[in-house]
């Protein structure tokens, strides 16, 4: 009988206490960010998908096709192409393509890259209606970006 | 005042009607669930007749009562003796039907002209009215006995029934 | 599909059919439950649906490769699954990371550990008819992923150590952000404690619900907060210590009772514990590199078989490894947690109510892409 | 014309209740609707609807209109007759209610001597329509739903009744105006604390709300009842249960909570209703509070729960009643 | 649990009893043995405490290997149990021993096409029904290795490695 | 012509009532079918009770009182039936009442 009524009142007891908790986030400020039209600042140190850094030296970019990303890549989403030219030493990028539907973001290609020509972009909002939309041209990425 | 009562006549037709059709959908359903379903509406009927009896402590009991529990009660016995696929087959069977039809007629015809026959001589005079005050009076202090006796009986029939849903579940659950 | 059930001369039983998709399997696990009114004969988890073939394909690339894939097994564990699988490959090749790397890792699990714990509280309050838990529970876990964000580069699915170290160091940011974090979940728990654990309602859930004991934990091989529910104080941790967890001092919380009360208090519990071992781990932050000096490009694998076992936030986590010399993976099997947890349901839970089922399969924190791989 | 103008205000009357009902329904299911999510999302500490009109305010419109927009899906294998009147069921006795609760002393509809065995009356059918959308969606989450709720009713059913059994022991009436105004001086939450209790209780496993919400649970259940429900089918169960929730609410309001009675605003006829209302919302809210806050409980405990505190006590009550009124 | 006793009571019915170094392998005890046996050292294994951590397959030359992998719950001992399958592709189940086995099995089973006699219902379990016969772990021919090429060369004194883990010491 | 004044309205709709019970209880195969026909027979007997209570009774209480116990009846009687009935179905898995010869439970 004893147990019957304690039972009561200890339940009782934390229902209110669960009743206060809840009360006081009623009245404290929201958490959440109403995202499209306030947007948090992203880390530096997010890791997008890959893009060729700009050399500040000439202007465009480092990379000397020597296809350590290539090989690299476990999920083979990385497609670059370079040709002999007159004049340059070594090889000239001509194609270089990521497949982000394949890519998992493991970082693997930055790490490769002898010359770090490579780095993560800072890009996270990507959406996209078809897989197409997917098949990043890093060279013209880098290129429209001067 | 006559439009009132023309309301009322046509109110009480539409109970008329639903009492009827009601008790079709109940006996001629082939689911056991219409016919639960057909008893409520005819229930409800029922409960606009009561109410056209000058008894609206009545209706809302019919509703309260039969509509809320029997009916839920029965609904709830459907449920747990029957598979779905059971329910359409078991449930009806035409085979009496023509002596069933003759049963009936015979009976109502019986009773028809029985009502027919009968003259009905309304009492000289009445006492008390139609209010919840009287009846609770006359159920308190006239008929008190009837109503302990009323009460015993619901509470042996809920007894019984606990006793009896129970009774079984020993042998089957675990 | 396991016929037997349905094709059992018991017609009166109810066949429900749970799943795929339903609100408490957490993901496409399918359950088929024979029910007797409420109570639920026998269960049997269907699983598959959700099948990446990720043994298979780590038997296709090398094997630094696949460090990625062990993120996705388990996204709610993804750095310990990474630990695992790092160690491995460390232990099969000889190289040992350096110090620093092992504090770092052991901080970024602990924190990932915690995630893990915070969404599962949530979930399974969710699952238990409390909605709000989970949006607050949600809050704090938000900051641990963003304190790894800052750090690992991505919120979920990490790829964040290398066989020999961890691929960025962290810094001071990171480190007072993990100490702000630290004072402000553990100034979270009161809260918690007045509005989730004391909840009569909650306690009435869950007190005496699908009764472990260490025996039946033995058979089916369970492990984890639900193991340590039923008073074995087995945590990989301490049973077969890795990396630098010697070093730190914290207790491993058990409770005897083995239902899902003892489990969820365990799992509440270990987050205080991760607490205090990210704590003690800031501390003594050794300076240093994070990479071993010598990690070669094709990372060739001795002959032989290797086993690494960690401690996931759902129980234990063993990759065994079958090398034929090669860079690349003779087998790889991966045991995880949840597999085992879960094929103790049918066990567990025959003979429940409906209502219990749900607080059961709740209590084994499931991560159905982990149990499908 | 002579008939006309005899006919005339009674007619009116009768329109002007129907339309009341009417505001008063869709009103509150407006009103409630977004004060619920709103009121959700503050709890959680997010803020609920933002985007349709000003801090959302026309999301439940929308909302509204989507649901009128959706197509009425009846499955395969559904019990059709009984699959589409189940939803009817459920929302049409609502008017009904409404039309003998006593807004103030000057807004009822009207006053019958059994207003409150209408209430309970017509409250019982609600079981009967859950009851048959449960069965004639022919699924076996729904008729688990349909199982669980009509238990949950018949039996918390009783503890309601008996606690308001007090009440009307006190006053000696059924009429609800009379009870209303019978609480002048104290109102009766002070003299019958227990009951009122025992009444919020009861009030909340009635309406099917969480954290008694055992008919839907949907971590269990999917969605219990009204799983295969759809667009406007659906949206009659929603508009019933927000309802049913007002109903309860008013009946509270009028049993323990003085009814219209506070303090008279100046220049305002009606200031009663406006009291009487904020007084029904502010039960409102409670009912919304507990749901964001509880845990839901199991099928077998609410039972207990029921048959193990709630009867004896209402019962206690009642004897204790009786006895006070006789003596005093 | 005494490991020696164990260990002398695993000679008894196995073919061999290899201690293995832990910092290396990750696990202590290699054992191998007859499928015959296999039921005798489940019933073995459990009567002294130990669980069941997992249990694989291995496609190579001859046969298939399944490998069963045991661990202690209060001492550090880690044991991993190989058996090959008889010519039919089977081998006695143990999952009427060791209960979880029974899932680990049929995945084997979906796996491996490793036939598991006396497993109550070797239904397909991750994969789809109608996939009974894919068995996609199996190894083509020019994958395929024998045995030996998967087995650990013991290391020259000089080659030993450095010792990458603390003390393996703990109880 | 005003049919809702009459008391022979009243008789011969009960009446008619009591003759749907009595075909559906001649009809119908399963229990639940006939405790629902009885159902009728009952209410035709209470209408009965408020018709003659309406226009002839002396004491218009006393009909309203025998309808309310009929309503009792009714109920106490639903309730034990249906745990028969569950009784029966669990004994006998069916609800055919020809096949349940059996008393003892």
């Amino acid at each position: 009988m004893k147990s019957y009524f304690s039972e009561l009142f200890t339940g009782g007891w934390s229902l209110i206490l669960g009743l206060k908790v809840t009360i006081k986030s009623l009245f404290s400020p929201i958490v959440t960010v109403q995202y499209p039209r306030e947007k948090l600042e992203i880390t530096p140190n997010y890791r997008g998908h890959i893009d060729l850094v700009k050399d500040p030296e000439n202007g465009s970019h480092k990379c000397i096709t020597c296809g350590s990303c290539m090989r690299e890549c476990p999920s083979d989403c990385i497609v670059i192409e370079g040709e002999k030219r007159e004049g340059v030493k070594g090889k000239v990028l001509t194609v270089f393509t990521l497949d982000f539907t394949k890519c998992s973001l493991c970082g693997a290609c930055v790490e490769a890259c002898p010359t770090d020509a490579l780095d993560y972009s800072n890009e996270y909002e990507l959406a996209g209606e078809a897989r197409s939309d997917f098949y990043f041209d890093i060279l013209k990425r880098v290129e429209e970006r001067k | 005042m006559i439009v009132y009562k023309y309301i009322a006549e046509i109110l009480f037709y539409a109970f008329m009607i639903l009492t009827f059709m009601g008790g079709f959908m109940a006996v001629r359903s082939k689911m056991l669930m219409h016919a639960v379903l057909g008893l409520a509406v005819s229930l409800f009927g029922v409960a606009g007749l009561y109410f056209h009896l000058g008894s609206p402590f009545l209706a809302m009991m019919q509703i309260l009562i039969y509509v809320g529990a029997v009916c839920i009660m029965i609904v709830l016995g459907v449920m747990l003796g029957n598979t779905p696929d059971q329910l359409a087959v078991k449930n009806f069977s035409g085979r009496n039907t023509l002596l069933a039809l003759l049963a009936c007629a015979t009976g109502f015809f019986t009773l028809f002209v029985a009502i027919g026959q009968t003259k009905f001589v309304p009492a000289a005079e009445r006492i008390g009215d139609m209010s919840i005050r009287f009846v609770g009076e006359n159920l308190l202090f006239k008929y008190c006995l009837a109503f302990e006796l009323i009460s015993v009986v619901l509470l042996t029939a809920i007894i019984g029934a606990i006793i009896l849903a129970r009774g079984g579940r020993e042998e089957v659950a675990k | 599909m396991n016929v037997d059930v349905l094709e059992d001369e018991r017609h009166h039983r109810f066949v429900l059919n749970m799943g795929p998709q339903h609100p408490s399997t957490h993901g496409v696990l399918r359950v088929l439950l024979e029910l007797e009114g409420e109570y639920a004969m026998s269960l049997q988890p269907v699983l598959g649906y959700g099948h990446r073939c990720h043994e298979k394909i780590a038997e296709y690339k090398p094997a630094k490769s696949f460090m990625p894939n062990t993120a996705r097994m388990d996204y709610l564990g993804a750095l310990i699954y990474n630990h695992g699988y790092a160690q491995l490959l460390e232990k099969a090749t000889g190289i040992e990371a350096p110090q620093r790397a092992e504090y770092i890792r052991v901080i970024t699990s602990e924190l990932n550990r915690i995630q893990s714990h915070l969404l599962w509280y949530g979930a399974y309050l969710l699952d238990l008819g409390a909605f709000t838990p989970i949006m607050y529970s949600f809050d704090d876990r938000e900051h641990i992923l963003d304190i790894l964000e800052d750090v690992t580069g991505s919120r979920l699915t990490y790829c964040y150590y290398r066989v020999g170290g961890v691929c960025r160091d962290i810094d001071d940011k990171f480190i007072a952000g993990t100490r702000q974090f630290i004072d402000r979940l553990r100034s979270r728990f009161p809260m918690y404690e007045d509005l989730v654990n004391g909840n009569v309602i909650l306690q009435n859930r869950l007190n005496g619900i699908g009764d472990l004991t260490p025996q039946t934990c033995a058979r089916y091989g369970v492990t984890g907060p639900l193991l340590r529910g039923t008073g074995v104080a087995y945590d990989m941790r301490r049973a077969e210590p890795y990396s630098v967890y010697p070093e730190f001092d914290f207790e491993i919380p058990t409770e005897t009772k083995g239902d899902c009360m003892a489990s969820f208090l365990v799992r509440f519990r270990e987050m205080e514990q991760s607490l205090r071992i990210i704590e003690q781990a800031l501390d003594r932050l050794p300076e240093g590199p994070i990479m071993a000096a010598k990690v070669p490009k094709k990372l060739k694998i001795p002959a032989g078989d290797y086993n690494s076992s960690v401690e996931a936030p759902r129980g234990e986590l063993s990759y065994y490894l079958v090398a034929d010399g090669s860079d690349t993976p003779y087998r790889l099997k991966v045991r995880t947690p949840s597999y085992s947890n879960l094929s103790v349901v049918s066990e567990q839970c025959a003979g429940m109510l409906l209502s219990d089922v749900v607080s059961a399969m709740g209590s084994l924190d499931l991560v159905i892409p982990e149990i499908d791989r | 014309m002579e008939i006309l103008n005899s006919i005339l205000p009674e007619l009116i009357r009768i329109v002007i209740c129907a339309v009341c009902g009417a505001v008063i329904v869709f009103g509150n299911a407006l009103v409630m609707g977004y004060a619920e999510r709103k009121l959700a999302g503050h709890f959680m500490l997010r803020p609920g609807p933002m985007e349709v009109g000003f801090h959302g305010i026309i999301q439940l419109v929308v909302d509204g209109l989507k649901l009128m927009g959706k197509q009425l899906v009846v499955p395969a294998k559904a019990d059709k007759p009984l699959f589409m009147l189940a939803p009817i069921l459920a929302f049409a006795p609502v008017f009904i209610p409404l039309l003998v609760i006593p807004f103030s002393d000057k807004l009822q509809g009207f006053d019958l001597d059994v207003g409150l065995l209408l209430i309970l009356a017509v409250a019982s059918i609600n079981v009967l329509a859950i009851l048959i959308g449960g069965w004639g969606s022919n699924n076996k989450y729904s008729l688990f739903g349909a199982f669980r709720s009509v238990a949950q009713n018949v039996a918390y059913e009783i503890p309601m009744l008996i606690s308001l059994l007090a009440i009307v022991f006190m006053t000696n009436t059924f009429s609800l105006r009379e009870i209303a105004a019978a609480q002048s001086p104290v109102w009766f939450v002070i003299l019958q604390p227990l009951a009122f209790l025992i009444y919020i209780v009861a009030m909340v496993a009635e309406t099917n709300r969480a954290p008694f919400d055992l008919p839907e649970a949907e971590s269990e259940l999917t969605a219990g009842f009204h799983t295969e429900y759809s667009g406007m089918s659906f949206s009659l169960f929603v508009l019933g249960e927000y309802a049913n929730m007002f109903i309860v609410c008013s009946i509270a309001t009028v049993f323990f909570l003085g009814g219209d009675s506070g303090i008279p605003l100046p220049y305002f006829e009606y200031s009663g209703a406006i009291w009487f209302l904020a007084k029904v919302y502010a039960l409102m809210f409670f009912l919304v509070w507990i749901r964001w806050t509880y845990p839901r409980t199991r099928f077998d405990q609410l039972m207990n729960f029921c048959w193990k505190y709630l009867i004896p006590f209402s019962l206690v009550n009642l004897l204790i009643t009786v006895v006070m009124v006789k003596l005093i | 649990m005494d490991v020696k006793n164990v260990v002398q009571q695993w000679q008894n019915m196995a073919t061999s009893v290899e201690e293995v170094d832990y910092s290396v392998s990750g696990y202590d005890y290699s054992v191998c043995l007859e499928g015959e046996k296999l039921s005798a050292f489940a019933g073995l294994m459990l009567n002294e405490g130990f669980y069941l951590v997992d249990l694989m397959a291995v496609h190579v030359e001859p046969a298939i290997e399944v490998v069963y992998q045991f661990a202690h719950f209060k001492t550090r001992c880690r044991v991993m149990a190989r058996a090959f399958v008889d010519g039919k592709g089977e081998i006695p189940t143990i999952s009427d021993i060791y209960q979880g086995a029974n899932w680990h099995e049929r995945e084997t089973r979906d796996f491996h096409g490793v036939v598991f006699t006396g497993h109550p219902n070797l239904e397909p379990l991750i994969l789809a029904e109608e996939d009974v016969d894919l068995k996609p772990l199996l190894k083509d021919e020019k994958k395929l290795k024998g045995v030996a090429a998967v087995r650990r060369v013991q290391p020259e004194p000089e080659a030993a490695k450095p010792e990458a883990v603390k003390s393996p010491e703990q109880s | 012509m005003m049919i809702s004044g009459e008391l022979n309205t009243y008789l011969i709709i009960s009446a008619i009532l009591l003759v749907i019970g009595l075909y559906g209880m001649v009809q119908h195969r399963s229990l639940i079918g006939m405790l629902i026909s009885s159902e009728f027979i009952l209410n035709g007997a209470a209408l009965n009770f408020m018709a003659f209570n309406r226009f002839i009774a002396p004491n218009p209480a006393v009909g309203q009182i025998y309808t309310l116990f009929i309503m009792g009846i009714a109920a106490a009687e639903a309730a034990i039936v249906v745990s028969i009935i569950i009784a029966v179905y669990r004994k006998y898995r069916s609800e055919d009442p020809e096949q349940v010869q059996d008393l003892k439970m």
